[in-house]
């Protein structure tokens, strides 16, 4: 069993038969994903390789049980895809789009608190369980293998990079895990790392984070009283203070966010913050075996 | 998007928040002019940037004639790199007390927020922590009177003043949400007469939310370079040094320009080609980089969805489109789906083709000759 | 308060709901010329009550000479007990679907509703309830477009109209809650050439919340006696029978009603003057029941906050200052504070005076001549 | 203990300072309510009756640990004046003002089911328990006496007149409850039956109905179940179809919430329904006796 999902996890696709939507929804079914259901309104009867398509998420779950969705939907749709996810009694909703708009991440977010679903994303590439073959997202799923690592990142290639370092250096992981690259978004670093905390299976946590924001800095309090070894990466080392990096999270204002701030945040927290991308595996395996 | 100071005036005033009368001036003349109709003006910079009044931007003129002089000065000025190209006219006020209102997102808690100091008219970040009263607000409620008078009452405003207060917060957080705003600020919020005004007002809009603002004027703060890639919808921003670079996906970018800078490098530009975006919009990337004339050019793809062949098929077609691109070193790091096909492609055009990220950072930053001793680890 | 259609009409419109073309007309000229400029027409009277259809007040013309023929019959006419003072003009709809959507509230769960049809064109009291889907809406989320897709769906839309519904109904939503409606009723939505639009509008605003809606065009279906009364803040509304009888208190107004019917009488009125309402405008409106010349006032005062010795003071001075008055049977029933002050001064001006609501109620009856035999308890 | 205040309970009044407001604070202090603290923004500092004004909510909570609000202010500011209320963390709001817009009432509602308070109103006169010498609201002191008589009603000044006739038979009570006259209304007859029917001191319920609405139909299968005889008394038997009387509530519509309707559901759901309102005094004798 994994942390946020596992074998018995049913997905259906909201935006299934769109350009991303159908070809990751293929990609999740080769990966061993058990996608159960497209969603687009207009297109019931279709089906996805294989996977039928309705128009409402309700009937999906209605008639298929889907206990996981994933959104693909372009941004400004997003907010109400996912509400109808939450609505239809989704409890974890994966928000692929880019571009979803601030205040409708923000209404998103109070109505999955209201209704106690868990959002990852916007902005994500999703979450990946390698021994439970559930992959919900985009990631590519050649870099992933079953293991003792626990990952979760902000960026997605990034992400992909150091997995796939990981990989290569023969270290699995139990769950990989992005919370997209927006300003506000669901699921955060702490959530996942009190879950890998707890998960037996997860023996050493990699949290990859970039310059931007807080969130690094109010994750590092809460290693702090980790129990399991944290190994941190971060980027945006030689990023100019005031300049947008892409992720709209990547500013850095006010003396508060900058690199320095979350690797000595990290630093004390007890986290080994690796200087280059290459030197994440390597210290990994120094961690798995203290 | 930012909204210069006058649009942003004009949205708050229809939206019934009290802002001074004023008027944009594109010529001395027309400064001139407003401060015949509204008496004594501050002539006021329209720039996107924060920090005019410290740089010149603003001016206090008495007569038309200093107004029209202060335009003259100020219009065409540099501040922080723009060019002011208006000026706003507003009638000179009487201040007694300068306060701070803004609406902005806590990214932590989810929610909109109200940041408000008894101490305006400097930047934020320079007030005191203590001076600041901060209040979440519930997406699903909204900012209501009392909690906005609460506020009021906190920053230690009485009588009038609390209830003009509560009123002006709660408009400006309907402007918040119907505006897709991502921070309102009114720095100062000032006391004019016993009544409080807009005397200064920023609004940025949310980018993504734009589709739906069609009716919004439109600013753009960036530069033509920029412009050009940002059309392709991709993320683009200038720096200063020589060597040019693009990467797929926001932090694998921030990562390559640290790891090419820890081998000596200096980046060019941030390019993000995007984490799922196709050969077509990378390629047409690439050739803005090219013309850019850089010392040299890394790529560094990690080719998730789209495949390594198709990313090198058209790497090769720009650097041969390109008359600049020939003679421009270029290194591409290119890992993951038909990686082998994608090598082959690139080295039969004579590309520098690697599957390190370690290897081809440091090969292009030989290549541009910047190479520095390097100290692993720190 | 009611909109009229036209002006219902043209509150959607500005929200983006389509409506058919169509135009207000005063005179039958008016008419013939809005129908050389629209094509055949319906010409619809203008009234603030339902069912104007089946009672004539619709008819369709096809040439300007017919709409002008339509009109002269329409304007003027009684519908209901109201005089039809315009007329609309829409172009005629050749509709292949008449559907029903209504937003209203639904007392119990607190919150809006929807409520729609696939089988529109008719009164939804008619409509067969498993013919009906309706949805309530979160106060905090409103309704969202899933939600109204959904609706959609199960009124067996698909493709475009679905989705088109989908639109209109969040459209009409936002109506809803901007203008503080309690009903905005679409009665046929039809569909035309495959898409949707408003045959049919009303809009109900509430009462309590006019005052933040100034902009709105106002409309008043009350007679000029109901108006006058209600002028003062009272509810009231004109009966069939000849005792006027006032209350404070709608539920006592309403029992006073009731018993007095049990023992005979006949009211003319119902008139609440308010639970905590002062002697002031309880005298005004008594004043006013007097000039309606009843066969005799009941008056049924609890005297809780209102002392009883003020409202009788009131009540003398009303009786002695109108001269419709004096030959007037008054009977008042008085409990509560300062009660004996209050029936000495009553006594003193010749007025009857009980603390017994049955007694009064027998009492009234008897003096407007309307006694009946009376069976205990049923 | 009392069924919604008792001893312990400890009033904040909003709109304090206006004329209503003043007034009936003194009316509550003089039947021996505990008033701890008025609120009027801008009047901070001023007394009423005795007890202090503050301009906020929060600072009367703060200041006095106010656990119950009652509502004096106009209409359209009722709105901001419950809510105020409720974010400070008042568990029971009795709102007073007349002519709260309905959308403002449906947020009022939804905003106290999020934050778990109870809303009684609006437009009621408020409620009473006289053995815990605690009223709430406007209704006259004097018609009041302790006793085994649960009165829950809608209207106010019908409640007065029966509630006066039960004193005026010996028959005090031990709570009533207006639940005011407004379409959108917060508790409701069936929350109130069922607080009677757990409440040991409560031994006979009388409820005050009126024609309109389905409310009396829906308590009247609550009566079903009930151990404790019911009473019921319904006025607007005489009034004319689809005219409206003074409650927005008083309108009969579409052939639901007529007089007979309402008197036979409850007629079968085993309530006595008294026909003249001195009827109900003996009726509530008889079940007493029973």
């Amino acid at each position: 069993m994994s942390v946020l999902v596992d074998e018995k996890t049913r997905i259906v696709v909201t935006g299934a038969t769109g350009r991303q939507g159908s070809f990751h929804l293929g990609q999740m079914l080769e990966f061993g994903t058990r996608v159960v259901a497209g969603v687009t309104p207009g297109r019931q009867g279709q089906e996805v390789s294989g996977v039928p398509v309705y128009d409402t998420v309700e009937t999906a779950v209605e008639k298929h049980g889907a206990n996981a969705a994933v959104v693909f939907v372009p941004g400004t749709l997003a907010k109400d895809s996912v509400m109808e996810c939450i609505d239809a009694g989704v409890p974890l909703v994966v928000v692929v789009s880019e571009h979803v708009p601030l205040h409708d991440a923000m209404v998103i977010n109070a109505f999955a608190a209201e209704r106690g679903a868990m959002i990852v994303g916007p902005n994500t590439y999703g979450l990946c369980a390698p021994s439970a073959r559930c992959k919900i997202g985009i990631p590519p799923n050649s870099i992933f293998q079953p293991g003792p690592v626990g990952v979760v990142a902000r960026s997605g290639t990034l992400s992909y990079e150091l997995v796939g370092s990981l990989t290569d250096a023969g270290l699995g992981q139990t769950t990989v895990v992005g919370m997209g690259g927006d300003r506000v978004a669901g699921l955060n670093f702490i959530d996942m790392l009190k879950r890998f905390e707890r998960d037996p299976e997860t023996k050493v946590v990699v949290l990859i984070g970039e310059i931007g924001g807080t969130a690094e800095e109010e994750a590092a309090e809460y290693v702090k009283g980790m129990s399991k070894p944290v190994v941190a990466y971060l980027a945006g080392k030689s990023a100019p203070p005031g300049k947008r990096m892409g992720h709209a999270g990547a500013i850095i204002e006010r003396g508060r966010g900058t690199f320095e701030s979350k690797v000595s945040a990290l630093t004390a927290g007890g986290a080994k913050v690796a200087q280059l991308p290459w030197e994440v595996a390597p210290l990994v395996k120094e961690a798995l075996k203290a | 998007m930012k909204l210069y100071e006058y649009m942003a005036k004009g949205v708050l005033a229809e939206a019934g928040v009290p802002i001074p009368r004023g008027r944009l001036c594109r010529t001395p003349e027309d400064a001139a002019a407003a401060c015949r109709d509204l008496g004594p003006v501050a002539v006021k910079a329209q720039v996107l940037v924060g920090g005019r009044g410290k740089a010149g931007g603003i001016k206090v003129a008495d007569t038309p004639g200093e107004a029209e002089a202060a335009a003259r000065q100020i219009l065409g000025m540099d501040l922080k790199g723009y060019t002011v190209e208006t000026v706003y006219c507003e009638q000179k006020l009487s201040i007694s007390q300068e306060l701070y209102l803004s609406l902005t997102f806590d990214p932590g808690a989810k929610r909109p927020m109200l940041i408000a100091s008894a101490s305006g008219g400097m930047a934020i970040e320079e007030v005191p922590e203590k001076a600041i009263v901060k209040r979440g607000i519930p997406v699903a409620w909204g900012l209501q009177p009392y909690m906005a008078y609460q506020v009021a009452r906190r920053l230690g405003l009485g009588g009038t003043l609390a209830r003009e207060f509560s009123d002006l917060a709660c408009r400006l957080y309907r402007v918040f949400v119907r505006l897709d705003a991502e921070l309102v600020e009114i720095n100062p919020l000032a006391v004019v007469d016993g009544h409080i005004m807009a005397a200064d007002a920023r609004l940025n809009v949310d980018d993504d939310a734009m589709a739906r603002h069609g009716d919004l004027p439109k600013t753009d703060e960036s530069t033509p370079l920029e412009a050009k890639v940002r059309a392709l919808g991709l993320a683009f921003v200038q720096l200063d040094g020589d060597i040019a670079v693009m990467a797929n996906g926001a932090g694998i970018t921030m990562a390559t320009l640290d790891v090419m800078q820890h081998y000596g490098g200096k980046p060019m530009n941030f390019l993000d080609a995007g984490g799922g975006s196709a050969a077509g919009p990378t390629a047409e990337a690439l050739a803005i980089l090219f013309s850019t004339r850089p010392k040299a050019v890394l790529v560094n793809i990690f080719g998730g969805i789209t495949r390594c062949d198709e990313v090198a098929k058209a790497i090769v077609q720009v650097r041969q489109q390109q008359p600049a691109a020939t003679d421009v070193p270029l290194v591409v790091r290119l890992v993951g789906t038909n990686e082998a096909e994608g090598h082959a492609i690139l080295k039969a055009a004579g590309v520098d083709a690697f599957r390190s990220m370690q290897q081809a950072a440091e090969r292009v930053v030989a290549l541009a000759g910047e190479s520095l001793p390097v100290q692993s680890g720190q």
